[in-house]
């Protein structure tokens, strides 16, 4: 008997297959072309304490196999997402990720905890709240916070540190390519007591209009995900999940079943689905569908048989 | 992505290509589909409005400019493409004396605003060349053209309780101006570079009175009042 | 009047179109296709103090538009290319640059002063040498020195200050994308005295092949370039750009005119070619026949003009 | 790189396909060109051995395994292919009795051979359907086919001065395992993946007896001998 099913840091999850932040809005959007039951989880666009319009100008752009983004965490902030979203979306049988950004460590704390708070207060209503939450220390589009906290372990230890002290509800720490050293981040993560890392949010990098002899984005630099960036993210995967015993989730590029399976057996616990989703708007059902079948045609009956083989 | 298949994809002037796909599509005018090839380049799908719709195949005229309609350009009859939709909101139900007024590519799609309006007046502006105007004259009582210089010259937005706009920035913005001081009540189509084309990316967000608006999802079409003008830069 | 020619650390070249290490042999196979005297300069295929084998099994792989590549500095050693390729390099029209790398501090300080010694003794003979020197402290694919050297700031500077210290040839330090710090490492080779700094290298980066459930590259880890990785490249020439004052060679994914243009505004003084002449064997050719039209179109006499205006 | 018309692409078998191309081509058995798309995906051109030549074209028998070979069956004719060579040695200039080994699409760079030498004896060996086959036989004074199983089986190395063979690694590696002790000499095209295909780039390396070969310099044709066998590994 086949099974998709896993764990990841407490939270069980009927595939591997989440949807990433920022790329499937609060999940409303996909609903009428990927059930949402089909997922074994959706992380909601990247929440800061207050709303954020985010960033003027050219928000998108593509690059060969890649896409630039410069949307600078826009979001209704945490009280509104708790009011407008949540209940619907834990309504839907899969699992719940809210992913946190903030612009100094006092906001990324506040924002936690009242996530946190609203979780406990709705189980005393036997209610479902937020599954996990996926700390966003790796944006690259914002000037304030976000990717500052995420280049050097040291800065970043303080976040983990104090965002940890604040919240029982499973934490992913989400970790940015542009770190000095991810594999350090990554162990640094694991003994501040996260119970997972995601991995990679977007590289900096940048994109020349030549004509009119400016940046494209307004923050000059943008975010580069997409195919282009597979192999990277897929290299610092398998680093990370070499060095920590904690879940690992590959995220960058992944546009296949195969794709998947390169990043189980580099060390995967689960995988996030970004940018596919633009070029596939059914790509959750796609390959939730794609990864049972492969697993049937190879006779692989759990994922674990290959998990972190190389 | 939905497949579907080709039925003719022909030039109609240098560029400007209208292809008709097979199957029975919805839509309303203004609204738009997201297009790509099979192929796995360019990355994302390219947002196109609907030009037509017939009882078994839609149609979309479109302009060669990139990589993307370049693509697009070179298939084949009986070749598959992939395209999702319709999105976004359309052009509004009116009653009372309507303008259309479209500059370019931007005349597409007008095209399906002037079958449901046919009383409707229609001003096409062309920069070189004409395109797709017999497809208008058949439909509406009044077709004006213009290659070169500026279309919006010719309108009297006076004359029109309401006006529906698509097309170059600039024009766009002449004819806001133009319709300051009247009552003619003016909605423009806007564009943004896209990604998801369903509201999830916030990829294509564009400025209003009243805060971010996705031009895919509560666009492409805003009463002209509700965005800020100088935020329509061209992408 | 256009003139495309510029100076990099005080080498006078025609254009600032330069062929990458590792792409374009020692220029032997290109010439019947390319006159390399079209060229502002050759880089060739990076040389060890010892010949060098290379890496076994599959060395070559395409990633969405990206190359993945584990050559590992196959290369007939520094005293084989004085002899044997030097004087037909010399005869070309061009300026020929020597990319060194090693496998200790050692190699690389042996290796540079045989190559600067030779030189000297040709110049007394009133014969040209190797005009420049590239040294290599970031290649992805061999398993001792190369990268190693490139990751971190205080390793490197060990290395550049010891070369510096043997040789008067004009030196560029070849940066990693993989470095810690790529801006801090720039500093650090302006301050040694290094004439210039050229970057980027590849990325390091993977592909595993599921079928036999193991990494496609024997050395598990491969170099990706190509026009997957230029955004990123594009926004770390320009964060380098602005840090330092010595000459900044661009180098990642490039493959158009519009790509070079990009980098120059981005601060490159120069550029280099590498996978694209696989896309275009003519690449060469077309760039530097593309890059005068464009001058002419844009009525941009000298790219002075443009560097650096972002 | 170089731009030509191709005059036909048609399949020959299920995902075998034949591309004619026009224009006055030089090349000799065994050497190969490097053929892509006017599309900028995938990235680099792929190694397609010469299949025939004529007067002016040039034939390429290609089987769509990617996304390279699957864009080139997707063209038509009339429409524009890239290509540069012929690169490579190809096979030698021999003397006396000659058998020529092919296994699937190894059997295309061996019509050529066939043409040249029409005493060879030739023999195709196919995993489920042959194709090509009548080609073969207008040339070839014996051609043998063997569809499913080895072909290696009804080959004699003893009977041949030369053996040429071009096929799956471990068709190539019976061929030598059964050439051992017999004066036959062997001579085999290999395969590896490639990007400059000029000798450049240091990609296509095979380990010989006496160091590293580049496949598309000094090979891709090598006496059997010189190359380390468990170096063949498919790519
Ligand atoms: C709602 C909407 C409806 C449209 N309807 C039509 C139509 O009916 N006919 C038509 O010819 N064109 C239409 N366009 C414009 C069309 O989408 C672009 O011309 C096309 O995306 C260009 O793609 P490309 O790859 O050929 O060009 P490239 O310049 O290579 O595209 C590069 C990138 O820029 C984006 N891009 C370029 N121009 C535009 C643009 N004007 N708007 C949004 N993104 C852009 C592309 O999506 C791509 O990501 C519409 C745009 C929008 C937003
Ligand atoms: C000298 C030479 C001659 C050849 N002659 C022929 C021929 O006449 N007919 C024919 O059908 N095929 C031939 N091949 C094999 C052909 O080049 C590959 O099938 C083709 O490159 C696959 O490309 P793809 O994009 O369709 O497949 P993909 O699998 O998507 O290719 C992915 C990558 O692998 C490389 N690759 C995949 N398979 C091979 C292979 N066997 N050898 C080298 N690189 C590979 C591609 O170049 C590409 O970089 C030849 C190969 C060589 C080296
Ligand atoms: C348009 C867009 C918006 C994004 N917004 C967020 C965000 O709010 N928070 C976050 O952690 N990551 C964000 N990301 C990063 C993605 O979640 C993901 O880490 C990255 O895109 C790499 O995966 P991919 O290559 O599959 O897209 C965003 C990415 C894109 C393309
Ligand atoms: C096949 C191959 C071999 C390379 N060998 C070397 C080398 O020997 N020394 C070096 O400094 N860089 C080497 N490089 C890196 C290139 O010089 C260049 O820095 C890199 O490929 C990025 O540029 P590109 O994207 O234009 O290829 C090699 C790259 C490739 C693809
Ligand atoms: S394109 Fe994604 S929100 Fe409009
Ligand atoms: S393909 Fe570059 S050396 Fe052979």
């Amino acid at each position: 008997m086949i099974s998709m099913a896993c764990n990841i840091a407490g939270v069980s999850m009927k595939n591997p297959i989440i949807m990433a932040s920022g790329t499937y809005g609060f999940g409303r959007e996909y609903q009428e072309y990927v059930a949402p039951a089909l997922l074994g989880g959706i992380v909601g666009k990247g929440l800061t304490l207050h709303p954020k319009d985010g960033n003027q100008g050219v928000r998108i752009n593509e690059t060969a196999s890649g896409l630039l983004n410069s949307v600078g965490l826009e979001n209704p902030g945490v009280v509104a997402f708790l009011k407008d979203e949540l209940d619907e979306m834990t309504r839907w049988d899969t699992a719940v990720i809210a992913n946190i950004g903030g612009a100094n460590l006092e906001e990324y704390v506040q924002a936690v905890a009242l996530i946190t708070e609203n979780a406990q207060k709705r189980r005393t209503m036997n209610r479902r709240g937020v599954d996990m939450l996926e700390l966003n220390i790796s944006c690259p589009n914002v000037k304030q916070g976000g990717m500052q906290f995420g280049v050097q372990t040291e800065m970043a230890r303080d976040v983990v540190r104090q965002v940890r002290n604040v919240t029982t509800l499973p934490l992913v720490v989400k970790l940015s390519p542009n770190a000095e050293n991810i594999t350090e981040m990554a162990i640094m993560c694991e003994k501040e007591g996260a119970d997972g890392v995601s991995l990679i949010n977007t590289f900096s990098a940048m994109k020349i209009d030549i004509r009119r002899r400016r940046s494209v984005f307004e923050n000059t630099y943008a975010g580069l995900s997409g195919p282009a960036i597979k192999p990277i993210a897929l290299r610092m995967v398998h680093q990370v999940a070499q060095a920590v015993s904690i879940p690992v989730i590959g995220i960058g590029g992944i546009s296949s079943v195969e794709d998947i399976i390169e990043f189980t057996m580099a060390g995967a616990a689960a995988i996030q689905i970004g940018t596919y989703n633009f070029i596939q708007l059914r790509a959750g059902a796609e390959l939730v569908e794609g990864l049972e079948q492969w697993m049937q045609r190879e006779k692989v009956n759990s994922l674990d048989e290959i998990r972190g083989i190389i | 992505m939905a497949m579907a298949m080709i039925i003719s994809n022909e030039a109609l002037a240098p560029q400007i290509y209208v292809m008709k796909v097979q199957g029975d599509y919805k839509g309303k005018m203004g609204q738009f589909y997201m297009l790509r090839s099979g192929m796995s380049y360019p990355l994302l799908p390219r947002p196109i409005s609907i030009y037509d719709i017939g009882e078994h195949d839609i149609s979309f005229l479109y302009r060669v400019v990139g990589e993307g309609t370049q693509q697009l350009s070179k298939l084949l009859p009986g070749q598959e493409i992939k395209l999702e939709g319709p999105f976004g909101n359309g052009f509004p139900q009116v009653e009372g004396s309507l303008g259309l007024i479209g500059g370019g590519m931007g005349t597409a799609p007008l095209l399906l605003a002037a079958k449901h309006y046919p009383h409707a007046h229609v001003y096409l502006g062309f920069a070189e060349q004409s395109f797709g105007v017999e497809a208008f004259q058949a439909v509406a009582a009044s077709v004006q053209v213009k290659v070169g210089g500026s279309i919006v010259e010719q309108v009297n937005p006076a004359r029109y309780k309401y006006m529906f706009s698509c097309g170059p920035t600039p024009m766009l913005q002449a004819l806001a101006l133009q319709t300051v001081g009247t009552s003619s009540r003016l909605y423009i189509s806007t564009e943004r570079h896209m990604a998801c084309g369903i509201g999830a990316c916030l990829g294509c967000t564009i400025r209003t009175r009243t805060g971010n608006r996705r031009v895919c999802k509560e666009g492409p079409v805003f009463p002209v009042e509700e965005v800020e003008l100088d935020d329509l830069h061209g992408m």
